[in-house]
């Protein structure tokens, strides 16, 4: 059953990243990419990463996509969105993307993965809050740093200087 | 299901995909969704593979950082453009062609 | 200080103090210091007397003195410079000595208000030093460095009225030639250094007779040196700078081009004559001969009277040659001794005879007429007494007419000719040569008298004001036409029709060196002569006699018409007329496609090499770099993806070799990039 | 170490970071006109903590915050380069015309984050932070280079610029994520351990790995072919921010290219190693040859054809990093050494270049070669100066120029002659650059003429100028202290503590 | 001070150099002064050197050694022997006389002597130097000044020739330096020369590198090297160029002394430290030379430039000091040991630089003096200046006759050393080039005939006769040209020991592997 519901997640995923790159329509484009998000985030669930399926939800479909959404709002008069947004090189822009694909799967099922069983976890959001206050406090702060320069920046930048 | 190569060839599939966008669409807004699926596509790796490495939670760690990283990026990115559609009424990439003397 | 080394180095060395101060302070001096380089001029001849007399006195064929110091030395390579004081030398230097002291006396007036007065005789020092050096070296560095002094002396001194270009070039056409000449000596020369390690004759002779060189390389040497007196004596092929060379002074002419620079190829060749080989030798008698004939057969028509004179010159220096190449290089030695005497007497004559012509000329305000042109001449004999008997002494002396120094020595070698025809039949040729010289000789030299001094004037309106030379001038004719009579050469013996005495005496000949004794020794040579000597002798009175004989009936009693004979053997006289043209001959086949491969070098150095090749490496890099510049711009996508097109929507400028901006563009290559580095990994 | 224990090693950082708070706070209570003064602040938390580098001792070695970052005298040369080029930095950007009616206030705050992510970034050694702090870096660099809104070229340099550096961060953590499945570690030393003993199947996932990584790495150092952002970003990003982006990041990129690759794909792991690690399998010196080569030539080819002197600068730069590459191959001391002591010599002199262009601009307005015409006469002293620069970026002596290509081309040829084509490849490509170096000498001084009176930059200016040419003249001259402290700093640490 | 006289040699003109960075730009007149005053003290502290030096004792004299980089070994090392003391001795007294001949230099005069001075420092360095490094520091040194002085005080083309100039000879060092490197690092990580001498022969010896000898290979490198700046056939295009393009006192420099530092630098490292490599290029050097004989001479003889006449005959000049140096392997057994022709040879090509730095600098000096005046240089244009100015018409002369090797002046001696020392062992080559004098005087009586001879072109008229300053820049050479022609043997004792040393090299070392 659940092997079922992977695969259609699985499916779900892929097509909806297709249609990512694909379509015609911005918006479309982004909605797309929503249910891309979404179906990676089923994914997290699948491998047991019940926490990170919680920030991809907030942060990227609450946030980052928002965001996406807002930029095309900005940047595009309702009338204008139809346009079509796709460029020209199209043809050696797959034959290189379909190239690294193939070279990715054959690497895929000739390496011998780095592997262990281990069981179930009952959540991981204690331990990856333990480990963010412990092993990983730097990077916990230098993201904060990060994340105060890119405000600042945005800010800077979307200020109007006239 | 619980198959490591399952995942990554998802995993694969996205990062190619996110490939193909940036390298194919002209409007800035369609890039980042592009570079988006990139990111994603390393965390579905770091993800399984902390799965499949005997639940290895720097994996998801990992994983974090990068969807702050890509939080901010997109925060930076997005500013960028607006900025530049406010000033120049255009967000196409290959339009911001103009160095060139 | 031993006395002869102190005479020779005065000797040498005045006249280069001479020069040095000349050149450099010549103008201020008063009189612009002509008598500074005069009184030494003389008083090398008192020196070079006083030697001769001590020579006389001593009467030692084997008299023989050598001074050397080393001039370089660089542990194994060394090279010393020194003199060689034989009676060859004594009697060479007193003929310089001689010759150069008339000339300058001479030169008083004739070169009298010339606007560089002293640098003329700053040169004629400059020469009678070189020429020294000749005489003196007992090596052949110091022969070739004096050698292309001496040179370098003739060129001043033929160009030394350059306003005029073909003085110019005749100067320059006699540097070069003579370099011809010496590219083959200085090979001589490094060929016997290889082989021996010596520049000095004795030790190269040594070095011949112990067998270090032979064969082939040492007739090769042989004939390397004689090119150097082939470009120097005037021989042919290299014998064209000489006519020419009468472009300068006269009595430049008289000192350098007809008694001693000229002689010095043949002094060379006695001096090195031990070493030479039969092969060598024989070259050598032939080169002479064919000159000897031919400058006759071209003295008959010229019409100049230097040109005369100058190809008399060639013709004699002929005969010199020819005597070496028979091995009677002492008759060689000998006609040089006493042509140096008649044929700068000669030449002086000419000198007083053009001087006077000139007077007359400017008189007549006439500067147009040619002075040196006996057409104009004729009929001065009364006018310029002294002058014509003077000349005509030399000119019977030339001719080979008995009682004047020329029969003797003339006769000498042409019975040395006899004996080596006798000896080896297969070179008869050489006997007609010889005698063949001998009658044209005495014609040319007779016409050139007759046309000259007798007859009716050709422009009676100059003859009033042709006169006799100023005294300066008439001192060398009187010495010199003195000289002319073969007594001085063959005390104590009276007989004028041998020319056996003192010459013959103290100037003995000397065996070869060459090993292997495939050369005659001096002792056969001599008795090949003396067997032929009868012979010789009624032949050269005969054509002597003929040739004189011709040029009466043709040129004073006119019985026989020039011109008829000259219509009768219209060829021949063309080919005279035109010295066989071997200028236009050089001109065509040498000079010109020279000069043409020299331009084409140039263009293939400049036009070519550096232009395309050199700046095309240059050029090769911006190609590329614009090159590499595209694919990094706009690269492949901009080419292959309707680049145009977009272009040429987007900025309405067809594709620009400037950058796109296109990010994808840079995003693709990145991927390609990629690509490209992990296939270059796995395989 | 632990956290607390690892503060006392920390503080050069940890000021950087006080006084990023401290501006962004001061920055709030200046007008627009007078917010440049933010830059003193910045100035001088930046010269507090360069001083606090300074007393550092480099006898210590040691990891910090649980194994995230290294101790070593090696990061600390590194952060001394960062340190002194955003001096530099900031002093010029208080002096250029171009910041002139824009509020700089963010500008300075943002060069201090940058500072920070470099710092990180040349000692960094687990994955998660060499990732954090390129990013740091990156998103800061991105801004500043769009950091003219109003200036067209600056905003879409600005625009590349992010995207480009987005993707190719992209690429990089997927290949950070193979590593990590390959060793299921982020620790460089705990995978080099793992990989020293991987069979051999897992050749080819390494393979596409260090390429992806390498796609990193190369874009910050602008390495063929992930250059492709360097000449726009250069020539429209603000002067200032291109010479720092030229030299810091550059800087920083080269370190991190060298702990990583030698820690994690060496026998040994340490700068020691002499030979790469087997199981990878890969022809590592050819390919980093190659890349250097392509880099190198393609580089000064280009540059070949500018006609504006800061993107002419940009090319170059590829080029030296081509230059700098050319040492990786060897794997060994002298190669690191060379690369290091280059870096010193090149941070002057490029930074003097840049410097000049500013001058220019100042001056004339403009940045092409025209607007160079005869500068060597209106100001004899920046042309002097200017001519330095360029001789010692031809690598002539007796500049420092020189004395580095020297030690890069002694690494190559110490290798022994299977690496002669490459140091021959090098030479001739010097050979190139003076082509269009002294073009830029050309235009100052043969072209045009005589003026009757010359004029100087501004005191600033002149000093600034003056600071880095003279020691660009003194070190071609003497430098032994220099590669000294070079070779002393050239001590790593193994995972033996 | 004698301790140390070679450092003041080189650094007393950067001294001036500063003193005159120093001084206001109006005040021209002291700077001349000050650049004839450093590098008057200069010449003179190289005749003290020349007093004192000792050509009896082998080896180097005056040697200075000083710690530069002890950790790459590099020393601050300086030294003359009887092959660079020449060159010591023309250098400071070119560059005095130049400083006169620029004297009349217009625009930027502060500019001019200070590169000047600083050139002259390079290239006296590069003559002293004995450390590797310091050599190639100072050789590259010397680049810089040169560029400018062609490119800024230059003819028409003169940034062009610059660049070119620049280019070519970069090219040439750069190859040099990694050669350079490539010994120290095979031959015991060490720079110093007199070292390298002893050691690079043996450790390279048996040496290969892709199968071919690591000693051809250095050689090659270097060879390319110092042929560019000699130049050697193939390189030489830029010398016309330059020499044409640049100001008369540079030309003299060019000519009179960076000719030299290929031949110097061919002497000094490849047959000092690889003498091996010698026997197998000996034959290509002397075909070099012959080309560069002939080729030189003939075009020469088509120039219708003055000033490139000289150039090219520059290079026809260099051709026989080629051949001289090809010489060297007379000296070994399998052609019989012949050391007296090696040393003709070899101290012939020595004796050929001196000669021909002295000889093309009066021959630069005199151009420049015509085309002061007349303000062209086309051989057709002029005509009979002899008549208008004798003096000049004199000394030109001196200078053409010693161009054409006339005997009695220096320039004959040394090649008739070159072509005798040559002649044993390569006897066709050298019976070939012997043309090279004829065209040599073929060249020069024509271009002296068309500008001195002839009717006076009115249009020079009244121009005015050479001047007292321009004498003085000419008549020191002219007199060292004729006194070296009659008394070769003060120069040839200076240099005979080392030139003895050089062939011990080249034969002991160089092994018996030979070409014939």
């Amino acid at each position: 059953m659940t092997t079922i519901i992977f695969w259609i997640f699985v499916l779900f995923t892929v097509v909806s990243a297709f249609k990512v790159v694909h379509s015609h329509n911005l918006i479309y484009a982004a909605l797309s990419l929503l249910l891309t998000l979404f179906g990676v985030t089923a994914l997290y669930v699948f491998l047991w990463a019940d926490f990170l399926a919680g920030v991809q939800i907030v942060v990227y479909i609450g946030g980052i996509l928002i965001l996406l959404l807002f930029g095309i709002m900005l940047t595009h008069k309702i009338t204008s969105i139809q346009i079509t947004q796709l460029n020209m090189q199209r043809g050696v822009a797959g034959a290189s993307a379909l190239g690294i694909l193939i070279i990715l799967l054959w690497m895929i099922f000739r390496t011998p993965w780095f592997t262990m069983t281990s069981s179930e976890p009952l959540g991981t959001v204690r331990e990856i809050g333990i480990l963010l206050m412990s092993d990983y406090l730097l990077p916990f702060e230098v993201a904060s740093v990060l994340l105060l320069a890119a405000l600042i920046g945005a800010a800077m930048l979307s200020r109007k200087t006239e | 299901m619980d198959v490591l190569q399952n995942y990554l060839v998802v995993a694969a599939i996205l990062f190619v995909l996110g490939i193909y966008g940036v390298m194919t669409r002209r409007n800035g807004i369609a890039v980042l969704m592009g570079i988006e699926l990139i990111l994603n596509a390393a965390n579905l790796n770091f993800v399984a593979f902390a799965r499949f490495g005997g639940m290895n939670l720097s994996g998801h760690i990992f994983a974090l950082f990068v969807i702050i990283m890509a939080a901010a990026e997109a925060a930076v990115a997005l500013a960028i453009i607006i900025n530049l559609y406010n000033h120049f009424r255009t967000i196409n990439v290959d339009e911001a062609g103009k160095l060139r003397r | 200080m031993n006395i002869f080394l102190q005479y020779t180095l005065l000797i040498y060395l005045l006249p280069l103090g001479a020069f040095v101060i000349q050149i450099l302070v010549g103008k201020r001096l008063p009189r612009q210091g002509d008598w500074l380089s005069i009184s030494a001029i003389l008083t090398t001849l008192a020196l070079s007397i006083a030697l001769m007399a001590g020579m006389i006195l001593d009467y030692n064929p084997d008299f023989r003195e050598e001074f050397s110091v080393t001039w370089m030395d660089l542990g194994d390579f060394k090279i010393s410079m020194g003199f060689l004081i034989d009676n060859i030398t004594i009697i060479m230097l007193f003929v310089v000595a001689l010759i150069s002291s008339m000339s300058q006396i001479f030169s008083l007036k004739y070169m009298e208000g010339d606007p560089r007065y002293s640098r003329y005789y700053a040169y004629l020092s400059l020469f009678t030093f070189s020429m020294n050096g000749i005489v003196l070296a007992n090596n052949l560095v110091l022969l070739y460095m004096s050698w292309e002094l001496v040179g370098l002396s003739s060129y001043l001194l033929i160009g030394f009225w350059f306003e005029k270009d073909s003085a110019a070039n005749a100067g320059k056409k006699a540097f070069l030639t003579n370099r011809v000449g010496d590219i083959g000596f200085f090979i001589g020369i490094m060929l016997l250094f290889t082989a021996i390690g010596s520049f000095d004759y004795a030790q190269i002779f040594s070095g011949v007779a112990d067998g270090y060189i032979s064969g082939s390389v040492l007739t090769l040497a042989g004939i390397g040196l004689f090119m150097g007196a082939v470009g120097k004596s005037a021989q042919v092929p290299l014998h064209i700078w000489l006519p020419d060379a009468m472009e300068g002074p006269t009595p430049v002419s008289a000192l350098i081009h007809a008694a001693t620079m000229v002689a010095a190829g043949v002094f060379m060749l006695v001096r090195i004559f031990p070493l030479l080989t039969p092969d060598a030798l024989i070259l050598i008698a032939y080169v002479g001969g064919i000159t000897a004939f031919f400058a006759a057969t071209i003295a008959i028509t010229r019409t100049d009277i230097k040109q005369v004179l100058a190809y008399s010159t060639v013709s004699q220096l002929g005969y010199m040659v020819l005597a070496v190449g028979t091995g009677a290089y002492v008759a060689a030695f000998f006609h040089l001794l006493i042509h140096a005497m008649f044929k700068a007497n000669l030449f002086y004559c000419a000198g007083s005879v053009i001087h006077s012509m000139h007077h007359a000329l400017d008189r007549a305000k006439d500067h147009d007429t040619d002075a040196q042109d006996m057409r104009n001449m004729g009929g001065i004999k009364i006018r310029m007494p002294i002058t014509y008997r003077a000349m005509l002494i030399s000119t019977l002396a030339i001719s080979g007419v008995p009682l004047f120094s020329g029969f003797i020595s003339k006769d000498a070698i042409l019975a040395g000719t006899l004996a080596l025809v006798e000896r080896s039949p297969q070179h008869s040729l050489l006997v007609v040569f010889g005698f063949g010289a001998a009658l044209l000789t005495a014609f040319y030299m007779f016409r050139m008298m007759y046309l000259t001094f007798h007859n009716e004037p050709k422009r009676p309106e100059l003859t009033p004001d042709i006169k006799e030379s100023p005294t300066e001038m008439l001192i060398p004719l009187v010495i010199l036409g003195t000289l002319s009579f073969y007594i001085f050469y063959t005390l104590p013996n009276w007989n004028p029709l041998s020319e056996s005495g003192w010459f013959t005496y103290l100037v003995p000949a000397r065996d070869s060196v060459v090993p292997g004794h495939i050369n005659l020794s001096a002792h056969e040579i001599e008795e090949g002569v003396h067997h032929s000597h009868f012979t010789a002798m009624i032949l050269s009175l005969l054509v002597a006699g003929t040739g004189i004989l011709l040029a009466w009936r043709m040129y004073l009693r006119q019985t026989l018409s020039a011109e008829m004979w000259a219509r009768k053997l219209r060829p021949l006289y063309n080919l005279s007329l035109h010295k066989f043209y071997v200028d236009e001959v050089y001109e065509k086949v040498l000079y010109r496609p020279f000069l043409k491969l020299a331009d084409l070098v140039a263009y293939l150095d400049w036009d070519l090499y550096d232009k395309y090749i050199v700046n095309g490496v240059g050029r090769l890099t911006e190609r590329l770099s614009k090159f590499s510049g595209d694919t990094d711009y706009n690269g492949l996508d901009q080419g292959i993806i309707d680049g145009i097109g977009r272009n040429a929507r987007r900025s309405g400028i067809v594709l620009r070799k400037i950058q796109t901006g296109r990010i994808q563009n840079y995003i693709l290559f990145a991927a390609l990039g990629l690509l490209i580095l992990i296939i270059l990994q796995v395989v | 170490m632990d956290n607390l224990q690892s503060i006392q090693y920390f503080w050069p950082e940890l000021i950087i970071v006080f006084t990023l708070i401290i501006t962004i706070f001061v920055d709030f209570l200046y007008s627009d006109s007078a917010s440049y003064r933010t830059g003193y602040w910045s100035l001088a938390g930046l010269v507090i903590s360069s001083l606090v580098l300074s007393i550092q001792g480099i006898d210590v070695v040691t990891t910090l915050f649980r194994d995230m970052l290294a101790y070593d005298p090696f990061a600390l040369f590194f952060k001394v380069i960062i340190a002194i080029s955003t001096i530099f930095i900031i002093l010029v950007s208080l002096s250029t015309n171009e910041y002139k009616n824009t509020r700089v206030g963010e500008h300075f705050i943002l060069i201090l984050v940058m500072v920070l992510g470099m710092m990180l970034m040349v000692s960094s050694i687990d994955l998660i932070m060499v990732y954090l702090a390129i990013e740091t870096v990156s998103i800061s660099s991105f801004i500043l280079a769009g950091y003219l809104k109003s200036e067209r070229r600056s905003s879409e340099s600005s625009l590349k610029y992010v995207i480009y550096g987005a993707f190719s961060s992209g690429l990089m953590l997927f290949g950070l994520s193979i590593l990590f499945g390959l060793t299921g570690t982020t620790k460089i030393f705990e995978i080099r351990e793992v990989l020293i003993n991987i069979g051999g199947d897992a050749q080819f996932a390494i393979i596409l790995a260090g390429v992806f990584i390498l796609a990193g790495f190369g874009y910050k150092i602008s390495a063929v072919p992930f250059h492709f952002w360097t000449p726009d970003v250069y020539e429209g990003a603000p002067t200032p921010i291109t010479a720092y982006l030229s030299v810091a990041p550059k800087a920083a990129g080269f370190a991190l290219i060298i702990r990583f690759f030698h820690t994690v794909f060496t026998d040994t792991g340490a700068l020691t190693s002499t030979s790469w690690l087997s199981q990878t399998a890969l022809p590592w010196p050819e390919i980093m040859a190659i890349l250097a080569v392509i880099t190198m030539t393609l580089g000064n080819l280009v540059a070949i054809q500018q006609d504006n002197v800061k993107r002419m600068l940009a090319y170059s730069s590829i080029a030296h990093a081509g230059y700098m590459l050319m040492a990786i191959p060897m794997l060994s001391g002298e190669g690191i050494q060379a690369i290091m002591l280059y870096m010193l010599m090149y941070l002057m002199m490029n930074l003097g270049a840049f410097f000049v262009v500013i001058v220019v601009k100042n001056k004339t307005g403009g940045e092409t070669f025209e607007d160079f015409k005869g500068f060597g006469w209106k100001m004899p002293v920046v042309g002097v100066i200017m001519s330095i620069f360029m001789f010692s970026l031809i690598g002539l002596p007796p500049t420092a120029g020189f004395i580095g290509k020297f030690y890069l081309f002694a690494a190559v040829i110490k290798a022994g002659p299977g690496f002669y084509w490459l140091a021959v490849i090098g030479v001739i490509n010097s050979v190139i650059s003076l082509y269009y170096y002294m073009r830029v000498v050309r235009m100052m001084f043969l072209e045009g003429s005589k003026q009757e009176q010359t004029t100087l930059p501004g005191t600033l200016l002149t000093v600034l100028l003056i600071c880095l040419a003279v020691p660009t003249l003194l070190l071609g001259i003497y430098w032994a202290p220099v590669s000294d402290w070079v070779r002393n700093s050239l001590m790593f640490f193994t995972q033996g503590l | 001070m004698l301790t140390h006289i070679l450092s003041w040699l080189i650094w007393l003109p950067v001294v001036g150099m500063v003193i005159i960075v120093f001084i206001p730009r109006e005040r021209v007149d002291i700077v001349r002064i000050v650049a004839a005053v450093a590098t008057g003290l200069q010449l003179w502290l190289a005749i003290i050197l020349w007093t004192q030096f000792d050509p009896e004792v082998g080896g180097f004299q005056f040697m200075e050694r000083l710690k530069w980089i002890p950790s790459f070994n590099i020393a601050y090392t300086l030294g003359v022997d009887g092959l660079s003391l020449p060159m010591v001795l023309l250098t400071p007294l070119l560059s005095f006389l130049a400083i006169f001949v620029s004297w009349n230099i217009k625009q930027a005069e502060k500019g001019y002597f200070a590169l000047f001075l600083l050139l002259d420092a390079g290239m006296l360095g590069v003559f002293v130097a004995l450390d590797f490094f310091l050599f190639y520091v100072f050789w590259e040194v010397m680049l810089l000044p040169m560029y400018f002085l062609i490119g800024m005080w230059g003819g028409p083309q003169r940034i062009y020739a610059a660049i070119k100039f620049f280019l070519f000879t970069l090219f040439g060092s750069v190859l040099m330096l990694i050669a350079i490197l490539a010994l120290y690092f095979t031959c015991g990580q060490t720079f110093d020369m007199i070292t390298l001498m002893d050691t690079a022969p043996v450790a390279l010896d048996g040496v290969l590198w892709w199968g071919m000898s690591a000693i051809k290979v250095i050689w090659i490198l270097l060879f390319i090297g110092f042929a560019i700046k000699v130049p050697i056939f193939p390189f030489h295009t830029w010398l016309p160029l330059a020499h044409v393009e640049a100001p008369t006192a540079v030309s003299v420099i060019l000519a009179g002394v960076l000719l030299k530092m290929g031949v110097y630098g061919l002497l000094r490292v490849n047959y000092g430290m690889l003498p091996e490599a010698v026997w197998w290029f000996v034959g290509a050097i002397a075909v070099l030379g012959l080309i560069n004989v002939i080729w030189g001479a003939l075009c020469a003889l088509a120039q219708k430039d003055l000033k490139k006449l000289v150039a090219y005959s520059s290079i026809n000049h260099m051709g026989y000091a080629l051949l001289g140096m090809a010489a060297v392997v007379a000296a070994g057994e399998m052609n019989g040991n012949n050391f007296a022709a090696a040393q003709a040879g070899l101290s012939g090509a020595v004796f050929q630089m001196f000669n021909h730095g002295t000889i093309s600098a009066m021959l630069f000096i005199l151009v420049g003096v015509i085309y002061d005046r007349a303000h062209h240089r086309e051989i057709g244009g002029f005509g009979g200046l002899a008549k208008q100015m004798p003096i000049f018409a004199g000394i030109t002369a001196v200078a053409f006759f010693a161009g054409l090797g006339l005997p009695g002046l220096s320039g004959f001696i040394s090649e008739f050393m070159c072509f005798v020392g040559a002649f044993p062992v390569f006897k066709t080559i050298v019976i070939i080039s012997t043309l090279g004098i004829l065209i040599n005087a073929a060249y020069f009586l024509r271009a002296y005939q068309r500008v001195f001879f002839g009717e006076l072109n009115e249009k020079y008229t009244d121009l005015p006769e050479i001047n007292s300053r321009e004498l003085f820049a000419v008549v020191p050479l002219a007199i060292i040209t004729i006194f070296l022609g009659i008394f070769p043997a003060p120069f040839l004792n200076m240099i005979r020991t080392t030139m003895t040393e050089i062939i011990d090299q080249v034969v002991t070392l160089g092994g018996t592997i030979g070409l014939f």
